[in-house]
């Protein structure tokens, strides 16, 4: 089994580390760099509780080899809201549209809203459903999450929801 | 009728109010404290070796090469968990099996635990886990309910499958009224076995700190509840004093009720070794070890009148409960319920659950469903037999005020609700005639909508009867700093709790909802009390608050009195700030007064306690607290592939007063969520080997934000008799809405001459029902 | 499941072949050894990959009912690690067809457990039929091979020689061990080859079964029926 | 759900990930996307020694046009290539599968080549490229070849791909400007893999059907193509008066199977409708332009 030097950017900042190539990104992110807001929740990429940004994309981190994230840039739920606190607009947008319950599935949820929606990109509001189509939450009926996704899309150009 | 914002009887500022969640913020930022999430220093990691087959005996198990793997620290078999001599008991009383928390020479299911490797992290434990070998004899099971009826039974020291049972009196009146009804209708609904699925599966963290002291880190439905069941547990062979911690749980829905034997075993495992161990349920093991649900049958007979009126029911309810169930028969309570909201005279019933070779159930969101799935389903069969608009027939049959307090056939009374008045608000909001114009014009072209409705009554806090569920504990204190902590028994699934007892706290204390902290994930703080399960914590978690905070104010008011030379029934306070009536200017605060409660006793009263606190342990009154509501659905099911999807959906209901409507509206979504992946998707199946055959989501179908409308509520509000007039919510919509979407598939099915009791509804099933008309 | 293929050989050459550990190795996909431990019972190892799916399986069998040169029964099973396992049994049956050709009939029965079971789905049975129509196609071709056709590879550099259409034979440098001739596994191979095909795709003081609705329940019902009983419940635990 | 040990690594060129695959020799398995292989990893159903990353492979990805075709590398991101303006152009098709496939989540991973390497009976790739006469373009370093992809599928997860091949691409060649394509699927839920699945290219010349490609997935234990019906339809013109025919023919061309979610028969029978219905109104929305 062989091991690898990796060096990726989280958050903003830069993680150096040796990890086993069988070492998921997910089980990376919570277990060696601390981020326990990725969640596992089916580690086969149905759920899509621990989807981060990588590289600008909604990926399930759960079905990348933390090897294969060498030289990465990605985004985890902590690194979404400002330095201040403020909320980023999606997680805003979520808090207050009752988006969550238990609050498991959340961040994964976030993170593909906040994907699709970087650097003032508006999807349609089909491509934003059909991308929280692609995660489960058991909690709340998708309700909020709908209302989310709905309020993205009309939300004026250059602006958060 | 009144307004859900402003309820009678209470100056209400945050109760009744739209709160934002306090909890959101740390769980928006990835800061939420999962058990996952917890990290102890020398912590170590567990996997199970499971059993491949679903009955036999173990021969011998093989730990030689597991034991060489890198980084196992130790083995345990149930040889290993002996001397513990944990019997994971039912249910006092009653006779079932001998539950240890690994197999214990025999196994009875797929996926039972038969080992716990433990190593440096989880991968080297699986990877050693894969090496131990265990053989078997292995025998033929038992995994359907008819072969659990006639087969061999399941366990060996009982002298049948059966789990549990019961049957009403033979009533010689019942033969007699179906002889001489006008109509009798007869069906036989089937609901198949189901997962809980939290998208977080179980998991624990059991850190032995010192002699006689245990740390859990759980995720479960009551720190205390499991607290207690460990003491008991363990209690007779070791001292150990357990802490349960349980902060953030990512779902439960009744999986997490009761710790069952993987946490046990994992217990033990810590005690043996000293230090701590970790154990992480993956979707694999949660989908093939973790108590289901469901997998029931119920035949049904009804009797009616001429005019169409409800007579009597006979009812048959069989339900096979696994090898290991945690929550053995619950046919007791699905025919107690199972008159509903109707004028029933007579309902027959017998039940029995049956123990398989299949994972044992427990307990999941309106575990008695089966009676308003079964009364619901069937009195729209009784419609469209008969000939009379199912909602016509659900009119000349429901309660009303005038018939309140109602005694059901069944012997539950019945009081406070509004069945009728809910199905009328519901119809205006829906708009029938509109529909009807709409559905016929659809047929016309080719498409089929149908229109589901049902209506019932849920036994929400079971509190009357004894046991665990009795009662609640809130301990609310001002800090010296100012804050108000309120320690209380409740526990969050998600079910938000700690701002619906925040919102009720701080309307009785008069202080900023921000200033308000529930902490409830702490076995050692705060008093003994159930937390989630059976919809109860609003009536009884928010009773307990609202009485030990009333205690509360009253100390403050008398200490500000005290302090401020003036009577205390004219101190009132808001927003923190404390004021004497009828003077302009704020007089002091409750931080003053906190500190001074705190740090001055010479200025107290002479009879008064230091420091600001109240605690109350609260009992609703009566038995239970019924909530209840009607809903509708409207779906299309497309003809050519029979795949059915939900148009539009209203929930008209009445939990008494609110604490926090889009809180009370999220719980009736998640159930009805549950309840339309449970009516078209889900299905955990099983094959003649006792496989499971549904071990991840990609067979397990759970439904997506796509297969779910946006909800439209009606509320109603009758308060309950229960202190701050809250009645549950949390398992309504799970109970209610499978009968709605069934009746919705049958409407649009009824243009075909055909209908379908028979869960789940797949596109394979109606299509085939569809070209067989 | 059940098959039939005529073998342009005479039926002692195939009973032969049916009994030869090294034409068996040649036939079964993945298989890397067949050794003899008994006159009925042998062990063998097959490592068996199919697109990503792998899994090397270790296993014993049993052969029965032996009627040479008619057929024979074999049953089996082998352990194939986290996948899970496989067994199964199978009769053979052989017979004339005309004089220098032989048809062979077997009905397998196959069953998998663990993870290969749980995950499998219908493709197991899909790809057990094909995998015993491959596996008999591959020993007519062994027993009788100038009637072989074979498969044409198409066009490019690759090499003619398709490893196999079921999957690569015996990895270089892994040791073959040829037993010595006698009964010999079929059914259970298949069994297993077809498996790892299946892949992708309260007591004390009252608390029990605490929330025990039930506990309520039970008490609900008493409290409502008098004359209420349990059913048939079995003897107290000891 | 861990995966079991092995050994990685990341080749920045073909002719490297050749080498390797050549040493693995069957014991190595190639990781694209790993939107599958990951998961199979994860429930040790695959337990290779060496995995070989190809995702830092540049000439493996990108969308290009070469004589009478269009070349998609086989690494090129599902996302890629829905996004992509030639292939939408040239290969609509394609673009309307991927459409259906997984979610933005596993696009922004999943491999045009891995799907087709893969070659999940319900997916929709792999019976999209079988309806286009599309062509695997494999290397190993034993050569090049290039094989069709209706030889390519041999059963359920098995490729005449060798152990030491790696497929450096897909091309789809074009068909005539006047072709009418139908992309359809049933699905439990949208991104699932399909319970039913129709792929139907029709070129039309004058009216008439001069060449048709129909592909199927969720329809046997492996990608289907219906050869029959595609003669059948070649010369049809816009009556669809005889699609009942031709779409049972191809529907009997298919070999469904029975599952939790469908049985065959429904497959056979949906399948059956699909195909009557939206072939019938791919030839009547042409008539009609």
């Amino acid at each position: 089994m062989s091991r690898h030097q990796v060096e990726l950017t989280v958050n903003g900042g830069t993680i150096t580390a040796e990890v086993e190539a069988r070492r998921t990104l997910a089980d990376f992110l919570r277990i060696d760099a601390g981020l326990t807001g990725v969640h596992i929740g089916c580690e086969h990429g149905v759920c899509g509780a621990c989807t981060v940004i990588v590289d600008g994309d909604p990926v399930r981190s759960c079905l990348m080899l933390a090897v294969q994230a060498h030289g990465a840039t990605v985004t985890t739920a902590e690194g979404l809201a400002a330095a201040d606190g403020t909320l980023h607009p999606v997680q805003q947008a979520m808090r207050e549209e009752y988006g969550l319950q238990c609050g498991f599935c959340t961040p994964g949820v976030v993170m593909t809203l906040a994907a699709l929606t970087a650097d003032g990109a508006r999807p349609s509001e089909a491509e934003l459903h059909e991308a929280v189509s692609g995660h489960l939450c058991r909690c709340t009926g998708y309700q909020g999450i709908q209302r989310v996704a709905t309020r993205l899309a009309r939300a004026p150009q250059g602006e958060g929801a | 009728m009144n307004s859900p914002e402003m309820p009678p009887g209470m100056a209400a500022r945050f109760v009744g109010q739209r709160v934002p969640r306090k909890e959101d913020a740390r769980l928006l930022t990835g800061r939420g404290a999962y058990v996952d999430d917890i990290v102890l220093p020398g912590m170590l990691h567990a996997a199970f070796v499971r059993s491949q087959i679903a009955r036999g005996r173990i021969r011998s198990i093989d730990l030689e090469a597991a034991r060489s793997a890198p980084g196992v620290r130790a083995i345990y078999t149930a040889a290993d968990l002996a001397k513990f001599d944990l019997q994971l008991h039912l249910m006092h009383g009653v006779v079932g099996p001998i539950v240890r928390p690994l197999a214990d020479g025999r196994v009875a299911h797929v996926g039972e635990a038969i080992a716990i490797v433990i190593a440096d992290d989880r991968y080297l434990a699986e990877d050693a886990a894969n090496l131990v070998f265990v053989d078997c004899d292995a025998e033929t099971p038992v995994v359907t309910m008819d072969q659990a009826a006639d087969g061999p039974t399941v366990h060996s020291n009982l002298e049948s499958n059966v789990a549990g049972g019961i049957q009403s009196p033979d009533d010689p009146e019942l033969p007699a009224i179906f002889a001489r009804a006008a109509h009798v209708v007869e069906g036989v609904i089937v609901h198949q076995r189901q997962a809980h699925s939290p998208m977080e599966g179980r998991g624990v963290v059991a850190s032995r700190q010192g002699e006689g002291e245990m740390t859990i880190h759980l995720a479960c439905q009551s720190p205390h509840m499991a607290a207690l069941y460990f003491t008991q547990l363990f209690g007779e062979r070791t001292d150990v004093h357990f802490r349960v911690l349980s902060k953030d749980v990512g779902g439960a829905f009744g999986l997490k009720v009761q710790p069952w034997r993987e946490e046990c075993a994992i217990i033990a495992a810590a005690l043996l070794l000293g230090r701590p161990v970790k154990w992480i349920e993956d979707r694999l093991e949660n989908l093939t070890s973790a108590c289901q649900a469901r997998e029931q049958r119920c035949k049904v007979r009804m009797a009616f009148d001429a005019d169409a009126r409800w007579l009597a029911a006979e009812v048959d309810f069989e339900t096979n409960v696994g090898a290991f169930p945690n929550n053995p028969d619950i046919g007791a309570l699905a025919m107690m319920m199972f008159p509903g909201p109707y004028r029933v005279a007579k309902v027959g019933f017998k039940t029995r659950a049956y123990y398989s070779n299949t994972v044992g159930q427990a307990a999941y969101r309106g575990p008695w469903m089966m009676e308003s799935l079964a009364r619901e389903t069937m009195l729209d069969k009784a419609a469209r037999q008969i000939g009379i608009d199912p909602i016509e027939l659900r009119r000349r049959n429901l309660i009303t005020a005038a018939d309140q307090p109602h005694t059901l056939p069944t012997g539950l009374a019945v009081d406070r609700v509004t069945p009728r008045e809910c199905l009328e608000l519901l119809l205006e909001k829906l708009d029938l005639p509109a529909f009807r114009a709409e559905q016929a014009k659809a047929r016309a072209e080719g498409r089929h909508l149908g229109l589901g409705v049902a209506v019932y009554v849920e036994p929400t806090t079971m509190h009357g009867f004894g046991g665990p569920l009795v009662s609640d504990s809130a301990h609310v204190r001002v800090e010296p700093s100012g804050k108000v902590s309120l320690v209380i028994s409740t526990h969050s699934q998600g079910h938000g709790t700690q701002t619906t007892m925040a919102q009720v706290v701080a309307d009785e204390l008069g202080v900023p909802i921000a200033d308000v902290a529930v902490l409830e994930d702490d076995s050692s703080r705060g008093g003994f009390g159930p937390g989630a399960g059976g919809s109860r914590q609003a009536v009884s978690g928010g009773g307990a608050a609202i009485r030990a905070s009333k205690l509360l104010s009253q100390k403050i008011k008398r200490l500000a009195g005290h302090l401020l030379n003036a009577n205390p029934q004219d101190i009132t306070i808001a927003d923190g700030l404390v004021r004497v009536a009828g003077v302009e200017e704020v007089t002091t605060t409750i931080k003053r007064i906190a500190q001074t409660a705190y740090y001055e006793p010479a200025r107290l009263p002479p009879d008064a306690e230091l420091g600001l606190e109240a605690q109350y342990r609260y009992q609703p009154p009566g038995t239970f607290v019924f909530s209840n509501a009607a809903h509708a659905c409207v779906c299309e099911l497309d003809a050519e592939t029979g795949v059915v999807k939900i148009l539009r959906w209203i929930a008209s209901e009445d939990c008494g007063v609110m604490i926090n409507p889009a809180i009370v509206e999220g719980q009736i979504a998640g159930g009805v969520a549950q309840a339309i992946g449970g009516v078209l998707m889900e299905q955990i199946s099983y094959d003649a080997y006792g496989n499971p055959t549904a071990a991840t989501f990609k067979d397990y179908l759970l439904p997506t934000a796509h297969d779910i409308p946006q909800l439209e509520y009606c509320h109603l509000v009758t308060p309950s008799a229960s202190e701050g007039g809250f009645k549950g919510v949390g398992e309504g919509g799970a109970i209610i809405g499978p009968p709605t979407v069934v009746n919705a598939v049958a409407d649009a099915l009824s243009a075909f001459g055909a209908e379908c009791l028979d869960l789940p509804l797949t596109p394979a099933k109606l299509l085939k029902l569809i070209d067989g008309a | 499941m059940s098959g039939e293929q005529r073998i342009e050989a005479p039926r002692e050459k195939v009973w032969a072949a049916l009994n030869d550990p090294e034409v068996l190795r040649q036939c079964i996909p993945g298989c890397q050894s067949l050794e003899k431990t008994a006159d009925d019972k042998m062990r063998a190892v097959a490592a068996v990959k199919v697109g990503p799916i792998g899994a090397r399986f270790t296993g014993d069998v049993t052969l029965s009912e032996l009627d040479p040169p008619n057929g024979y029964r074999i049953e089996g099973e082998g352990q194939g690690g986290a996948a899970g396992f496989a067994k199964g049994g199978a009769r053979v049956r052989l017979s004339d067809d005309g004089p220098d050709a032989t048809r062979l009939s077997y009905e397998v029965a196959a069953q998998v457990g663990g993870r290969l079971a749980q995950l499998g789905g219908p493709i197991i049975d899909a790809t057990a039929k094909q995998m015993a129509a491959t596996f008999f196609r591959k020993l007519s071709e062994v027993v009788a091979p100038p009637a072989v056709e074979v498969a044409a590879v198409p066009s490019g550099a690759a090499s003619a020689a398709p490893l196999s259409e079921a999957g690569p034979g015996p990895e270089p440098g892994v040791p073959v061990f040829n037993p010595p001739a006698g009964a010999a596994p079929v059914a259970w191979i298949l069994a297993i080859v077809v498996g790892v095909l299946a892949g992708v795709l309260i007591g004390q003081g009252g608390v029990g079964g605490w929330l025990g609705v039930i506990v309520l329940l039970a008490i609900v019902a008493y409290a409502a029926y008098g004359a209420g009983r349990r059913a048939g419940q079995g003897e107290r635990r000891p | 759900m861990k995966p079991a040990p092995f050994d990685y690594v990341a080749p920045t060129s073909v002719e490297e990930a050749l080498e390797h695959l050549a040493r693995g020799a069957g014991d190595a398995n190639v990781l694209a996307g790993g939107q599958t292989l990951v998961p199979l990893l994860a429930l040790r159903m695959a337990t290779p020694s060496l995995l070989i990353d190809v995702n830092r492979i540049p000439e493996l990805a990108g969308v290009s046009r070469v004589t009478g075709a269009t070349r998609i590398g086989a690494a090129t991101r599902q996302k890629a290539v829905l996004k992509d303006p030639t292939v939408a152009a040239q290969v609509p098709a394609l673009t309307k599968a991927l459409s259906f496939v997984g979610h933005p989540q596993t696009r922004a991973r999943g491999t045009l080549g891995g799907s087709i390497a893969l070659g999940e009976p319900a997916a929709e790739s792999p019976a999209t490229a079988l309806a286009l006469g599309a062509v695997v373009e494999a290397r190993s370093t034993r050569g090049a070849r290039e094989i069709q992809v209706e030889d390519f599928y041999l059963g359920p997860y098995t490729t005449t791909l060798e152990p030491d091949e790696l497929i450096a691409a897909v091309r789809f060649p074009d068909w005539p400007a006047s072709t009418v394509t139908v992309v359809h699927e049933v699905s439990r839920r949208p991104g699932d893999f399909a319970l039913v699945g129709l792929v139907c290219a029709l070129a039309l010349d004058g009216g008439r059907v001069s060449r048709a490609g129909v592909g199927w997935f969720g329809m046997g234990p492996q990608p289907m193509r219906s050869r029959r019906a595609e003669q059948a339809l070649v010369g049809l013109s816009a009556s669809a008066a005889d699609l009942a025919e031709i779409a049972d023919m191809a529907v009997s061309e298919t070999e469904p199977l029975d599952d939790a979610q469908a049985d065959a028969s429904y497959r056979r029978k949906v399948g059956g409708r699909i195909f009557q219905r939206l072939v019938g109104e791919a030839l009547g929305v042409r008539r009609a332009a």
